[in-house]
C-alpha cells in the first residue's frame, strides 16, 4: 500500500532539513556540556557515587568545572594514571578533598590524550560483549516480525517492574520500556543503584538497567525471544544514560533531538550538543532511538500539526546521520491522536501513518498509540487501539507502542497491559496479509491529505532554513510550545570548547560507526 | 536476577494485584437508573464504597439516554486465603482415544453405550456435538469416533422423559446432558428434573450421569446429584476418560 | 472497493437458485397451512382470543381443520355475513360451541369469495396508514445513512424492552429488534396481549408490536429519526406473524425460507409454504426480511461453510423475488464469525463480507456480529467488535447488527448495548470514506478467496439444482444441520389445495406488488 | 404509551441495573497474584462474593505469565439512598465572555488579575493552558482573550513558593493551579502546601484560590482549603463566572 507520494518533494524536504541543521550542526562541534563529560568518564570506566550519592561522574565535573573547555577526560586519565589510582578511586580522593587537580595540568597532554584514549577503548569492550550477547540472542531465537509490541512498565519499583515485565514477555511482548520516575529529565545526574521508589516511573540507573536486562534475558530465554529493553537517553542526562544503556545492552533509548528544550525547557544548545554525543554512543551500540514527535500532538492538534510531526522526523532523521546512526537505528516517532470523534478522524490517522512510511522506509518508526483523547470510558479506549493497531499492522510501522486503556487513569496496570498484547496479537495475527491485497487510490482523500501535509512539512522546513532552528522554536513552531535561545534549564553546564579541548570519544566512536557505512 | 528483595504473594491473604502487591485494585462498571447529575455520580461512587472499596474513582460516567453508566476503579482490602480453597474436579486420567478403546476393551469387553442430548426448551447443540459427533472439536474427535463407545446424540429440545426412555431402551451406560440457557436458572431446574427422573426409573446406579456447558461447572454437578460436570474447554477424551474410571470404580461392568 | 468478480458467474448463481426453488415453488403454490389460513382470517380483520387464551385464529382453524384445503377464508367470511357477525363475533361463537361451521357451505362460492376479498381489502388499509405514517416520518426526518445501527432488546418483560429500546435510540440506535422467548417459534399459536415474563426474549404479539411500536415513535419524535421496530416472522406462525407485523408498523422481520427447517426442526414443506405468504405480506407492508444465514455459522464453520451463506443468500434473494419483494427490502444474512485467532481471520471476513456487496449490490444486507467466538473475555470481544463495525462501513453494508461484548454471558444488558453503539457510530464516523480511497488489488489473496467461495457455492448451487433442494438439506449441506423431508413439527398442518381451494390474499397483495414492479 | 406498569426507580434505594429494574448487576474485572488453576478462579469467585455480590460468576479467566486475570459479572444487594447525597456544585451563574468582561466592568471597574501555573514536578500544562491561554479549548477561548482579565500563565513545574511571589508582585485577584498527576496522592500533598504559603502570606483573605484537573472535584478542593475546583470538561468562562461572583460576595473590589 503505497501513496505514490512525489519523491523529489521528498528529497526536497531532506535538502531543507540538511540545511536547517547545518548551523546547529557548527555550534554542536563548537561546545561541549557537564553531561557530555560526565558521559565521556563512564565511557572511560569510571562509576559509582560517594557518601552523599553524588555520582564520582558529578564530582569530578564540579570539582573541574572551570576547566571543561579544555575537557576533562585526559585530565582525569593523566592524573589517575599518574597516582596510580582508578578513575573511581580518583574521584573518591576528590570527593573525599583528598586531591585537588583544579590547577592540574598533565606534562604531556599527547600522552594524557592517549592515556583516556586507551581508558576508552577498554571500555567499549564491555559494550562490544554486550553487542556479541545479543547478536547471539538473535541468532539462536530469530528476529521478531514487525510491528514489535512495546510496553512500558512503570511502577516505580523495579522490582515489581521486572515481575511485570517478565510477564508481559510471557504474553507475548517484544520491546520492555522502563518509564522514568516523573522528574528525573530535569536531574542533572544520574542516580545510583537500585530503585524501588520512583514517581510515576521508575528511576533510569546503571543498576536497574542492569537489573532489568538480566530479568529479559531470564524471561527471553523461557520463552525463546530475545527481549528489547528500552529506556530514556533524554533529559539533562542525555549522553550519560546513553552510555549507561550501551554498557548495560539496552537496545533502544528513547532520544530526541528537541523533546528536552521542548517539553522539558532544558536550554536548546545543551539539548543539541547532548543529543549528537548521546547519538554517537548509540550507534556504537547499536541502539535505536525512538524520537519524540508524538508529544507534539498532546499539545497541538494532530490534524492542524501533522506537518510538524514530518518536519521534526525529519531534522531528527538529520541529526541522527550527523551522528552515525543508520536508518535501521532510527524509530522515528509519529501518533494515532486525532479525536475519534472527528469526522473522517480515521482517515487523517491512515494517510499520516501513511505518510510516516513512506517518507521513512527503511527507519524502523516509533508508532505511539491515542493518549490524549483517552478518557476514563476503557471500552472506548480499547476500541481506539484496537483500530490503532489495526492501522500499525496495515501500514507496516516497525515499533508498535501499544496503548493502555487507562490511559487517562494510570500507569498500566498488570491486567491493561494483558489487554493490550492480547488486542495487538488478535490484530496483527488477523491482518499482516492485508496490505498485500490493496491499493490506495490515486488521487483519493487519503493521498490528497498526505501530500498537503508534505506540502506544509516543506514549507514550514523552508521557513526554518531561513530564520534558523533556534527561532523557530521561539516562536512555537512545535507543539505550539515558545521556548527563548538562552533559556531553559541547564544552560550554564554548556561551555565552548577551547582551542586545547580534547575528548577522544567522538574519534573512536566513529571509527566504528563510519566502519559500518 | 535476586528475586529475594521482591515482596512474595503470601497464599492466605491474597489479594487483587494492580501494580503493586496488594493493592488490591480493581475495575468494574455498571448502570444506575438515574440520570447523570452530580448526585448520580456521586451514587456511583458511593455504591462502590459500599461494596467496601477503598479510593473508589469514578473514572468515567455517561448518561445513556435517562440512566447512566459509570466506570469506577478502586481497591479493596478484603483477602482470600488461598490455602482453605478446595475445589472439587472430576479426578480422571487424561487418557488418549486410542488409550480409551483399549481400557474399555480390557475393563469391560464390551461397548458402552453413551446417550447425550440437549433437554429442555434448549437448542444450542453445539457443546454436545462437540463431544458426541465424529467431527469433534478443535482438532479433537467427538465419541462417535470411539471404536468402543455406541454414542447416540439426540439432538436439541429433547424432554427429559424422552431422553430417560431412549436411555433405558438402549441400556445407556452413561446420559450426557447439554444446558446452554441459564438465564433465569432454568437448566438448574431442567437438570435436577432428570435426576428426579432417572432416580425414579431406579436406573440411577447403573447409570453415569454427566451435564457440562459454558456455565457449568462439576461443583454444581455433584450439587445437582450428577456425577461429573464439564465445562468450556471439555474434550470427548476427558468426558471418555471420566466414564471408564468411573465405572471402574463403581464396578459398573 | 471492489472485488471485479466475474458478471457472468454471478448471474449464472442466480440461474441456478432459480433452478433449485422451481420446483419447490410448485409445491408452495399446491399447498396451504394453519398458519396460512390463520395470517388469511387475521388479514380479514380477525382478532382476540377465547376463555383459554386460545386465539380466535386458532379456534377457527382447528375447528374447520378438515375444510383448510378448500381455503377458510370464504367460508368464515360468508358465515358470518349471513349470520350478520363481525369475524371476532363469528370466532367467539365457535369457541362456546354456538356456532357450528364443520359442514357448513356457502350457497355461493364467488360471492363467499368476493366477502372474503372485501374483508381482506378493508382490512389491509390498515397496512396502507401505517405506511403512509411511516413515509411521514421518514419524508420529515430523512433517511439514516447505512449502515445502519441495529439492536437487540430481550429482557422478557415488554416493559424493560420498551426502556431499554429508547434508551438505545437516544444513544443512536436506528434499528429495534426485540427478540423473542426462546421456545416461541415452536408455538402453533401466537399469544395474546402485553407480556411480562419471556425468557431469553419477550413474546411476539400484536399488542407488543403495538406498545413497542408507540414507544419508538415516541421517542423517534424527540430525537427526530425514524426508528425501525423489527420482530421474527419465523417459525410455525411465520406469515400470521408477519400479518401482525405489517398491521402494527413493523419495518423488518427476520424471515428465513429455511431457518425453521434447520434450526428448529420444522417441517420442510410447511416452512417453505409459509414463508412464501409471509413475504408477499412483508412486500405489501413494505418490511425487510432479514434471513438467517448468519446461523450457519455458529454450527458450520464460517471458513469451510462461506460458500453456503452464498448460496443459501441466492436462494432466499430467489424465494424472495417469487413472492414479490423488491431487493431494497431483502436484508439477506451474513456473519462476521471467523475465529479471530485464525492466522488471516481478518481476511477471511473482509472477502467475505466484500463478496456478499458485490453479489447483493442493491439489497440492504443485514450484516452480524461475532458471537460463537465472543468469550467471557468482554475487552476481546469489544475488539472484534471493533473491526466488525469497521468491516461493515468499509464494505458498505446495510443493516448493521451490533455485538454485543456480553455476547458469551447473557442477553444484553443496557450498558452492554449502549458501549456497542458508541463503538459503531465512533468507528462509522471516523472511517465512512475509506472506501472511496481503497482499492483491491486485481488477483490478491482477497480476490482469490471471494473467487473460490463463489465457485463453491456455484458447484454447491448445481448440486441442488440435481438433486433437489429437499434431498439437500436432509445430506445437512446447510449449517451441518441434517432434517428429513417429511420430518419436523408442524407438518400436520400442511394440506395439499383441492381444486376449489379459494384465498383470495395472494391476489390481492399481489395487485400492489406487481403494481410495484 | 403508558408508562404507569413500567416498575418506576425509588430514588431511596437505588441499585446498579442489568436489565431489569434493581437486579444489581455489575461488572467488574481485576488481577490475582496467582497462577491460573481452579483454586485461583475459586479465589476470584470469593474475592467478588467478598465484596457482598450474588451469584457471582467467573466468565472470564486467563493466565498472564504467573498471575491470572478474572472478569466477574454479579449483583448487589445495596442501595444507595440518592435523596441524602448532597454534592457540593460551584455555584455560579454560567456567562458568555462579553458577559463577563460586562460583569467586571459594572462591578469591579478594573482588570482583574488570574494567575496560573503548573505545581511542583506537574508538567502536564494542556489542562491549564485550556482554561488561560489565548485559544482555549474545544472552541471555548482562554482568559487570556477576556478584554477584563489580566491573565499570566505561569506553566509547567511551578515551585509553589515562585507562583506565591509573583501573586503577590501582581497582587493577583484568583490563583489558578492545575495538578493532573495523581499518582501516590502527591497533589494533594502541593496543593495542601499552596494553601498554606498563601495563607502565611497574610493575603488568603483577598485572593481567590482555584485549582483543576481530571481527578480534582469541587468537593475535594473545598476540603483541601481552596474556594472551587474544576475537573474535566472545565471552560475558561466557568472560571471566570466563579471568580466574579465570588468576588462580589466576598466585597472583593
Ligand atoms: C451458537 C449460538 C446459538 C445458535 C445455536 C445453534 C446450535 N444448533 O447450537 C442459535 C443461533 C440457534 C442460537 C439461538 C438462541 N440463543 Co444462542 N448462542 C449461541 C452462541 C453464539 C454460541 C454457543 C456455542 O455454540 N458455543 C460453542 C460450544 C462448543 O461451546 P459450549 O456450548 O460451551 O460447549 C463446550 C462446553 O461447554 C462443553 N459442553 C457443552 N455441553 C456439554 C455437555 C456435556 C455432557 C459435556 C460433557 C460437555 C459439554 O463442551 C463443549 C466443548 O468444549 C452463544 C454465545 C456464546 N458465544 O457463547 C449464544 C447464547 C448461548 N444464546 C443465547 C440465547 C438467549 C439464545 C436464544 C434463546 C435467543 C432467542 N431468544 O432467540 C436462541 C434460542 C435457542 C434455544 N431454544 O435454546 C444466550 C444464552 C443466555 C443465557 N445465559 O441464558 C447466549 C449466551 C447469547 C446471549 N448473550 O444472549 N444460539
Ligand atoms: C498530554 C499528556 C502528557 C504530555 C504533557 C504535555 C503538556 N505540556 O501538558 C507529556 C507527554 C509531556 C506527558 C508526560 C508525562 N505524563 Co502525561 N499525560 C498526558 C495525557 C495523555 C493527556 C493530558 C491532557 O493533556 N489532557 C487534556 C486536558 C485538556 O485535560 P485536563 O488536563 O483534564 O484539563 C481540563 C480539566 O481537568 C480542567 N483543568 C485542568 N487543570 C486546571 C486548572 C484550573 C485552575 C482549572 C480551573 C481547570 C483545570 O480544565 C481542562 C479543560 O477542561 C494524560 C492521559 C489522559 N488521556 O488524560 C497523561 C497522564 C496525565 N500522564 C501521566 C504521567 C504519569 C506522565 C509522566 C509522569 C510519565 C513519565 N514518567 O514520563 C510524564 C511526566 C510529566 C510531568 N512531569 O508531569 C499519567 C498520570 C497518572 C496519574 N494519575 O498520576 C497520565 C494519566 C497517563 C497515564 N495513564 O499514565 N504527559
Ligand atoms: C524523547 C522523550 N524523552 C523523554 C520522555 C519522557 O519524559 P521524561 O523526560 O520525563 O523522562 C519522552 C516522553 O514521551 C520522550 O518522548
Ligand atoms: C430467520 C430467523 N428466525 C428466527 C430466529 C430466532 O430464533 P427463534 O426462532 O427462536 O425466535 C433467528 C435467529 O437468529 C433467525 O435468524
Amino acid at each position: 500500500m503505497r501513496l505514490g507520494l512525489d519523491t523529489g518533494k521528498i528529497a526536497h524536504a531532506r535538502e531543507l532539513a540538511r540545511a536547517v541543521t547545518k548551523p546547529v550542526l557548527e555550534l554542536i562541534f563548537a561546545h561541549t556540556t557537564d553531561s557530555v563529560e560526565r558521559a565521556t568518564l563512564r565511557l572511560m570506566g569510571l562509576e559509582g557515587a560517594d557518601a552523599d550519592g553524588v555520582p564520582y561522574a558529578n564530582v569530578l565535573v564540579k570539582h573541574l568545572r572551570s576547566r571543561l573547555d579544555e575537557g576533562l577526560a585526559p585530565l582525569a586519565a593523566q592524573a589517575a594514571q599518574e597516582r596510580g589510582l582508578s578513575l573511581n578511586e580518583l574521584a573518591k580522593a576528590v570527593s573525599e578533598e583528598k586531591i585537588d587537580l583544579r590547577a592540574y595540568c598533565p606534562a604531556d597532554p599527547a600522552a594524557a590524550c592517549a592515556q583516556a584514549e586507551r581508558l576508552i577503548r577498554r571500555r567499549l569492550t564491555r559494550i562490544d560483549e554486550m553487542l556479541q550477547t545479543r547478536e547471539r540472542y538473535l541468532t539462536e531465537f530469530g528476529i521478531n516480525q514487525p510491528p514489535w509490541l512495546y510496553v512500558i512498565v512503570a511502577t516505580g519499583n523495579i522490582h515489581e517492574d521486572a515481575v511485570q515485565a517478565k510477564m508481559a514477555v510471557r504474553q507475548g511482548a517484544t520491546v520492555i520500556a522502563v518509564i522514568r520516575s516523573t522528574a528525573q529529565s530535569l536531574l542533572d545526574f544520574v542516580p545510583e543503584g537500585i530503585t524501588t521508589e520512583g514517581f510515576g516511573g521508575t528511576y533510569a540507573t546503571q543498576a536497574n538497567f542492569r537489573y532489568m536486562r538480566d530479568a529479559l534475558d531470564d524471561v527471553g530465554r523461557e520463552v525463546r525471544r530475545y527481549v528489547y529493553l528500552v529506556n530514556y537517553a533524554s533529559g539533562l542526562c542525555m549522553p550519560e544514560i546513553a552510555a549507561m544503556g550501551a554498557l548495560e545492552g539496552l537496545d533502544m533509548m528513547l532520544n530526541d533531538s528537541m523533546y528536552g528544550i521542548l517539553f522539558r525547557d532544558i536550554n536548546p544548545l545543551r539539548t543539541f550538543v547532548d543529543q549528537h554525543l548521546s547519538r554517537m554512543i548509540s550507534a556504537y551500540g547499536e541502539i535505536i532511538i525512538n524520537t519524540g514527535e508524538d508529544n507534539y500532538l498532546t499539545t497541538a492538534d494532530a490534524v492542524e500539526a501533522a506537518h510538524t510531526v514530518l518536519a521534526s522526523d525529519l531534522l531528527n532523521e538529520r541529526f541522527a546521520y550527523e551522528a552515525g546512526l543508520p536508518a535501521h537505528l532510527m524509530g522515528l516517532g509519529h501518533a494515532f491522536e486525532v479525536k475519534p470523534e472527528l469526522p473522517d478522524s480515521y482517515l487523517y490517522e491512515l494517510a499520516q501513518a501513511l505518510l510516516i512510511r513512506e517518507v521513512f522506509p527503511a527507519h524502523p518508526i516509533k508508532y505511539m498509540p491515542p493518549t490524549k483523547h483517552m478518557t476514563g470510558d476503557i471500552f472506548r479506549g480499547y476500541a481506539m487501539n484496537t483500530m490503532f493497531n489495526f492501522t500499525g499492522v496495515l501500514t507496516g510501522q516497525g515499533i508498535q507502542l501499544l496503548g493502555m486503556l487507562t490511559e487517562a487513569m494510570h500507569t498500566p496496570y498488570l491486567m491493561d497491559r494483558a489487554l493490550a498484547i492480547k488486542n495487538a496479537k488478535m490484530i496483527f495475527n488477523s491482518a499482516r496479509g492485508l496490505s498485500d491485497c490493496l491499493e490506495i487510490k490515486p488521487g483519493s482523500w487519503l493521498v490528497q491529505r498526505a501530500d498537503a501535509v508534505l506540502d506544509k512539512a516543506i514549507a514550514m522546513l523552508a521557513t526554518i532554513a531561513d530564520i534558523g532552528l533556534f527561532k523557530a522554536i521561539e516562536q512555537g513552531m512545535f507543539a505550539d510550545i515558545k521556548r527563548a535561545p538562552d533559556g531553559g534549564k541547564g544552560g550554564d553546564g554548556v561551555v565552548k570548547k577551547a582551542a586545547t579541548y580534547c575528548n577522544p570519544l567522538p574519534a573512536i566512536l566513529g571509527e566504528k560507526i563510519h566502519g559500518r557505512h | 536476577m535476586d528475586a529475594t528483595n521482591v515482596k512474595q504473594v503470601d497464599p492466605t491473604k491474597v489479594r487483587p494485584y494492580g501494580d503493586t502487591l496488594d493493592d488490591g485494585a480493581l475495575q468494574m462498571s455498571f448502570t444506575l437508573p438515574l440520570p447523570l447529575t452530580p448526585e448520580s455520580i456521586e451514587a456511583a461512587k458511593q455504591t462502590a464504597l459500599g461494596l467496601g472499596l477503598r479510593d473508589a474513582s469514578v473514572v468515567h460516567s455517561e448518561d445513556l439516554g435517562g440512566y447512566s453508566f459509570f466506570v469506577v476503579y478502586g481497591h479493596t482490602r478484603k483477602t482470600i486465603d488461598l490455602t482453605q480453597i478446595h475445589v472439587p474436579k472430576v479426578e480422571t486420567k487424561v487418557y488418549s482415544r486410542e488409550q480409551i478403546n483399549e481400557q474399555i476393551r480390557t475393563r469391560f469387553g464390551r461397548k458402552l453405550v453413551v446417550v447425550g442430548a440437549c433437554i429442555g426448551t434448549d437448542a444450542h447443540t453445539v457443546g454436545i456435538d462437540a463431544i458426541m459427533n465424529m467431527k469433534g472439536f478443535d482438532g479433537h474427535y467427538g465419541l462417535e469416533r470411539y471404536e468402543m463407545i455406541e454414542a447416540f446424540n439426540l439432538g436439541a429440545q429433547v424432554p427429559p422423559e424422552k431422553l430417560l426412555q431412549f436411555a433405558v431402551d438402549h441400556k445407556a451406560d452413561a446420559i450426557l446432558i447439554s444446558q446452554v440457557v441459564t438465564g433465569r436458572g432454568f437448566h438448574k431446574q431442567n437438570l435436577t428434573r432428570m435426576v428426579e427422573l432417572v432416580e425414579a426409573a431406579g436406573i440411577r446406579q447403573r447409570t453415569l450421569l454427566i451435564c457440562g456447558g459454558p456455565r457449568i461447572d462439576h461443583r454444581l454437578a455433584l450439587e445437582l446429584g450428577f456425577d461429573a460436570g464439564f465445562g468450556r474447554g471439555a474434550y470427548a477424551e476427558h468426558v471418555a476418560g471420566f466414564i471408564v474410571e468411573k465405572m471402574s470404580e463403581r464396578s459398573l461392568v
